[in-house]
């Protein structure tokens, strides 16, 4: 790749991010698999960089996972979602912060087909009133999370504790980033860079002092594919779709993936395990898998935060080495510690990956 | 039935059909198009040829249930055409009109809304840890069956709120929120479609001899989450 | 217990056509011995005409398509559909000897099957 | 004896203005750049015939050396306005040419392929547009990667910036696939050993002796046609190029590496058309070239005035049709300075 790529395209993708005052809408999947993601996000914003951030109790799912394996339909998932804005409204707020990829998808279609079709847009005002009295303004500004990090990736390098530096060899670290699909595939505007060089990632890896590889498969599908994960028997598309990307980085031996997606980082986690099962292949170097990370996790690595309070012990592929090579400092036996500290066993550790 | 006009009747449909130059460029670049038998330029041919009979066949097939909704098409497709989105709306009318019990890969909506469909409305969420059992999910490996072991413990120690009244990460959503959700999918035909893949779920089971009861336990649920050859289904 | 029946599913094969990996030597030996089929515009003109494609399961044009791909197993499976009367070279816009090409593939295929080493230009 | 300011030094240019003076008027032609010719001072050689574009360069020199009007270069057009039935024309170095006929022929511009970032130009090293490959034949260089290496696959894609609404473009630049018919021919000559595949959707040969071209492309050269438009392009560990297709004919995606990759950019309407559109009010089409006032029997005339129109700021074209169209708007300048 060139010097000219490596400045990044931006500039034809000018997003707007808001710069303060958000209601966050949270995530299934990333409550689910990554929830000290999402503390570790609120952390970031409230502590480190002074923003106000609202975390309502009521909010639901945007019923996203459910819409795209086409059992919610799309009027009712309009009316869900007018029901978040509705909750938004009511508490003073006009900036969304998503947490979750599929919903920020969801938001971006959705304020879209308004646009261009505004009977819908009537029709779910109507929808939402008859069915919960409420009524909504549409955000001002919605932005992923991670938009928000990379907004802030400076003034988050200036905290920094680590940088993205191999501390053996003072060569930065070979990160892998992975873009959920429904980021910027949809609407390439409202992702930052684009939907084919998106930046929002690379930009933060880069400036805390980490490299970018860009590997022939960088932008395709992790391989959810909703309904191909949610039924067993569609799984061979899921798992296949991360083998062939894991297949097309390993020759760059990355030392991490890091995804915007909470989906993203559970799929190509879990099936680096099922690949050492079934084909007895693993991608890291010394029969390890590649650590998958949120961007929330990175960022919390950078800013020093403990790697067991962000969650990396809910992954399966261990962190360890990229964590040794960052330098940080960790207690194993904290690894897998319970609420108020209390010491548990922790999982099996597979034969097939260390 | 005009099968194409009930199409067209979905603005996504509107929005996802222009007119296909068969460049094949959604295909190039299709995670669906790589692992199946199955090629979303075709499709979309398909639907634009108007033909009643072809696009009845294809709501009855399995060719409607391949496409993983990355959405790589929307991006690429030089006419402006999303074949994804097209997609979607097959499979609502092949879902309102009971033709998805037609295809292998059409049946296994039934267990999508029984999972799925089921979180939404009992804990308003798409997925929830405790209905993420690790004998359904052996791919989640040996961590999940820690985590889910030990959810309260881990959940908590990562500031989630977990179960819990208020707000933060895996709170329990209060009853008058889920009665709101729940309202949302009486008006706006959430739950009529949920009823609807019920019932020509179960109406194909009893005339397969299976015996389902409704769970995700059933002999149905089971033969549609699970298997690749649905040779017992008529 | 295996992987595959432990997790419910297994890794899928690829459908992509990798242009860069295939073997070409029968492609190679019918263009030797049949140079008008290089000139294939695909325009299904065959197909269109096929007196076996008439009645049956079978495309003509896909045989070119197949040998230039390098799929073997295709072509053997397919080969034999060809009642060779000869109608396709007919209506064929760039008068290409197809009977003659599928009676090379024929040949070619147990040429190649028996490892016969057959070093010729493309 | 009435006056004709021509805008623009390329094919289209000179030959009206070598036309208009044979007709005996008084002819100014008006070129942006230090040099007269255009484009094609960049050509190698000229499709379908091979024709060495030095050929058409000498004739253009011929007809500018020989041809009795005036050439002022370095010169733009920055305002114009009408009186009395005459144009006035101010240019940027504060001159007012006053004139009875305007006769625009500011021609196109090459798409920027970098706008299409999935092909990965100016991004990777390997991936090169029609007229660079143009520039290194005629640089008489040997074709190599950028590691210096003889590429032995090359992939040459059609309709780069052209037929695509992600390039804000919905029009057939028309003479992209015979250019790429006509590089491929070349690069098999220089590289004898090399695999060359076409990706294009449709082969548009549709000028005189293009499709015997495209046969002789397949017959003698050996030249590889794949029916599917290129998706993406990404870079290897080894710098090759992967490149992703559907194989339509097939109905199955494909992929290959290649060695060089060889975009066929469009046309589009060039700055100097979208800036004399703003300054004389011309109107433009829903392809953003200058709009005639018909498409079949006015097909140099605008709907101003004195104001006529030749070669591809009208319209993407080939090089003998620019000629034809210029000798056509000279025909139909001077029937309006006739009656004028």
């Amino acid at each position: 790749m060139t010097e000219a790529h490596q400045s990044g395209i931006t500039g034809i993708y000018p997003k707007e991010i808001a710069a303060d005052n958000y209601y966050y809408v949270r995530s299934c999947i990333r409550q689910n698999f990554f929830p000290g993601s999402e503390t570790a996000f609120l952390k970031i914003m409230r502590n480190v960089l002074g923003k106000n951030i609202y975390d309502d109790a009521v909010h639901t799912t945007c019923t996203g996972i459910g819409y795209h394996s086409d059992i919610v339909p799309f009027e009712t998932i309009q009316t869900v979602v007018a029901r978040q804005f509705a909750l938004m409204t009511e508490k003073g707020f006009e900036n969304l912060a998503v947490s979750c990829v599929t919903s920020f998808g969801i938001y971006c279609e959705i304020v879209e087909t308004w646009k261009n079709f505004p009977e819908e847009l009537d029709k779910a005002r109507v929808n939402l009133k008859k069915a919960t009295g409420r009524e909504f303004e549409i955000p001002r500004n919605i932005a992923h999370a991670s938009d928000i990090i990379y907004k802030f990736r400076r003034e988050i390098a200036k905290e920094a504790k680590y940088s993205l530096v191999n501390c053996l060899t003072g060569e930065p670290l070979n990160l892998v980033e992975h873009i959920g699909c429904h980021y910027a595939k949809m609407f390439p505007e409202m992702g930052v860079g684009g939907a084919e060089f998106t930046s929002v990632l690379s930009s933060m890896i880069e400036i805390w002092g980490g490299a970018v590889v860009d590997y022939p498969e960088r932008r395709h599908c992790c391989g959810f594919g909703f309904r191909q994960y949610l039924i067993q028997a569609n799984r061979g598309y899921s798992i296949s779709n991360s083998r062939k990307k894991f297949e097309s980085m390993e020759p760059y031996h990355p030392d991490a993936v890091i995804c915007n997606c909470p989906g993203c980082t559970m799929f190509m986690d879990r099936w680096q395990y099922v690949i050492a099962e079934m084909e007895n292949k693993t991608y890291g170097q010394g029969g390890r898998g590649i650590p998958v990370l949120t961007y929330e996790e990175l960022a919390g690595l950078v800013l020093g935060y403990d790697p067991w309070d962000l969650g990396l012990q809910m992954h399966q592929v261990n962190s360890e080495p990229f964590l040794d090579k960052l330098g940080i400092r960790y207690i194993p036996s904290q690894k897998y510690s319970g609420k108020d500290g209390k010491i548990m066993a922790g999982p099996v550790i597979p034969a097939c990956i260390k | 039935m005009d099968l194409f006009k009930r199409l067209n009747e979905d603005v996504r449909f509107r929005e996802g059909l222009k007119a296909c130059m068969n460049c094949g460029i959604c295909t190039a670049i299709c995670p669906a198009a790589e692992f199946y038998d199955y090629d979303p330029r075709v499709l979309v041919t398909t639907v634009e040829s108007m033909d009643n009979e072809e696009i009845e066949s294809l709501l009855k097939s399995d060719a409607i249930w391949y496409c993983g909704q990355c959405m790589s098409c929307k991006t690429r497709c030089p006419r402006g055409n999303v074949p994804g989105m097209i997609v979607s709306v097959l499979r609502k009318v092949s879902q309102e009109l009971g033709y998805f019990t037609e295809s292998r890969m059409g049946r296994q909506q039934y267990a999508i809304a029984k999972t799925v469909g089921d979180n939404i409305l009992s804990y308003g969420y798409c997925v929830h840890p405790s209905k993420i059992n690790p004998g359904l999910h052996p791919e989640q490996g040996p961590v999940w069956e820690w985590i889910f072991k030990n959810r309260e413990d881990i959940y908590t120690r990562l500031g989630a709120n977990f179960d819990k009244p208020g707000a933060g990460a895996l709170r329990k959503i209060s009853r008058e929120a889920l009665d709101e959700l729940k309202a949302i999918f009486d008006e706006t035909g959430g739950t009529e479609l949920l009823k609807k893949i019920e019932e020509f779920s179960l109406k194909k089971a009893h005339e397969s001899g299976f015996e389902p009861n409704g769970t995700t336990e059933d002999d149905y649920f089971r033969e549609v989450y699970k298997k690749n050859d649905h040779s017992g289904i008529k | 217990m295996k992987a595959a029946e432990k997790f419910g599913f297994r890794v899928l094969e690829t459908r992509v056509i990798d242009l860069e990996n295939f073997d070409g030597r029968l492609l190679r030996y019918v263009h030797r011995h049949e140079k008008s089929f290089i000139t294939c515009l695909s325009c299904g003109g065959c197909t269109a005409t096929c007196s076996a494609g008439n009645l049956i399961e079978f495309n003509v044009r896909r045989i070119g398509l197949l040998l230039r791909r390098g799929e073997t197993e295709g072509l053997e499976r397919e080969i034999d559909k060809c009642m060779l009367c000869g109608k396709c070279q007919l209506v064929c816009p760039r008068g290409i000897n197809l009977r003659n090409v599928i009676m090379l593939i024929k040949k070619g295929i147990v040429k190649f099957k028996n490892g016969t080493p057959e070093k010729v230009e493309l | 004896m009435k006056s004709v300011v021509i805008i623009g030094g390329g094919v289209a240019g000179i030959e009206t203005a070598s036309a208009l003076s044979d007709f005996g008027h008084n002819v100014v032609l008006v070129e942006k750049t230090d040099s007269i010719g255009g484009k094609v001072l960049k050509w190698d050689h000229l499709f379908p015939d091979l024709k060495s574009a030095s050929e058409l360069e000498n004739y253009l020199d011929i007809k500018c050396r020989e041809g009795n009007f005036a050439i002022q270069k370095n010169t733009t057009i920055a305002q114009a306005s009408q009186s009395n039935g005459k144009w006035m024309l101010r240019t940027d170095n504060n001159r007012v040419i006053e004139t009875d006929a305007i006769v625009v022929a500011t021609g196109y511009e090459v798409f920027d392929a970098s706008r299409k970032e999935e092909y990965g130009y100016n991004i990777y090293d390997n991936v090169i547009t029609s007229v660079d490959l143009e520039e290194r034949l005629k640089s008489g260089k040997t074709i190599t990667t950028r590691a210096g290496y003889l590429p032995e696959k090359i992939g040459i894609i059609h309709c780069v910036g052209s037929r695509d609404e992600k390039s804000g473009n919905h029009y057939c630049s028309k003479v992209c696939c015979i250019t790429g018919v006509k590089q491929s021919i070349e690069l098999h000559k220089l590289l004898p050993e090399a695999e060359i595949y076409c990706f294009y959707m449709d082969l548009r040969m549709y000028g005189q002796y293009y499709e015997e071209l495209y046969r002789e492309a397949q017959e003698m050269h050996k030249i590889q046609f794949i029916r599917g438009r290129l998706s993406e392009v990404s870079e290897n560990i080894d710098k090759r190029l992967l490149i992703k297709a559907e194989d339509t004919l097939s109905g199955r995606p494909l992929k290959m590496s290649v060695d060089l990759l060889v975009l066929l950019v469009g046309m589009e309407p060039g700055k100097g058309t979208k800036s004399m559109a703003g300054i004389c009010g011309l109107e433009t089409g829903k392809d953003g070239f200058l709009k005639t006032s018909d498409m079949h029997f006015g097909n140099n005339k605008t709907g101003k005035k004195g104001i006529f129109l030749a070669g591809s700021c009208i319209g993407p074209m080939s090089i003998n049709d620019t000629i034809s169209n210029a000798r056509s708007a000279a025909l139909e300048v001077h029937n309006y300075l006739q009656t004028k």
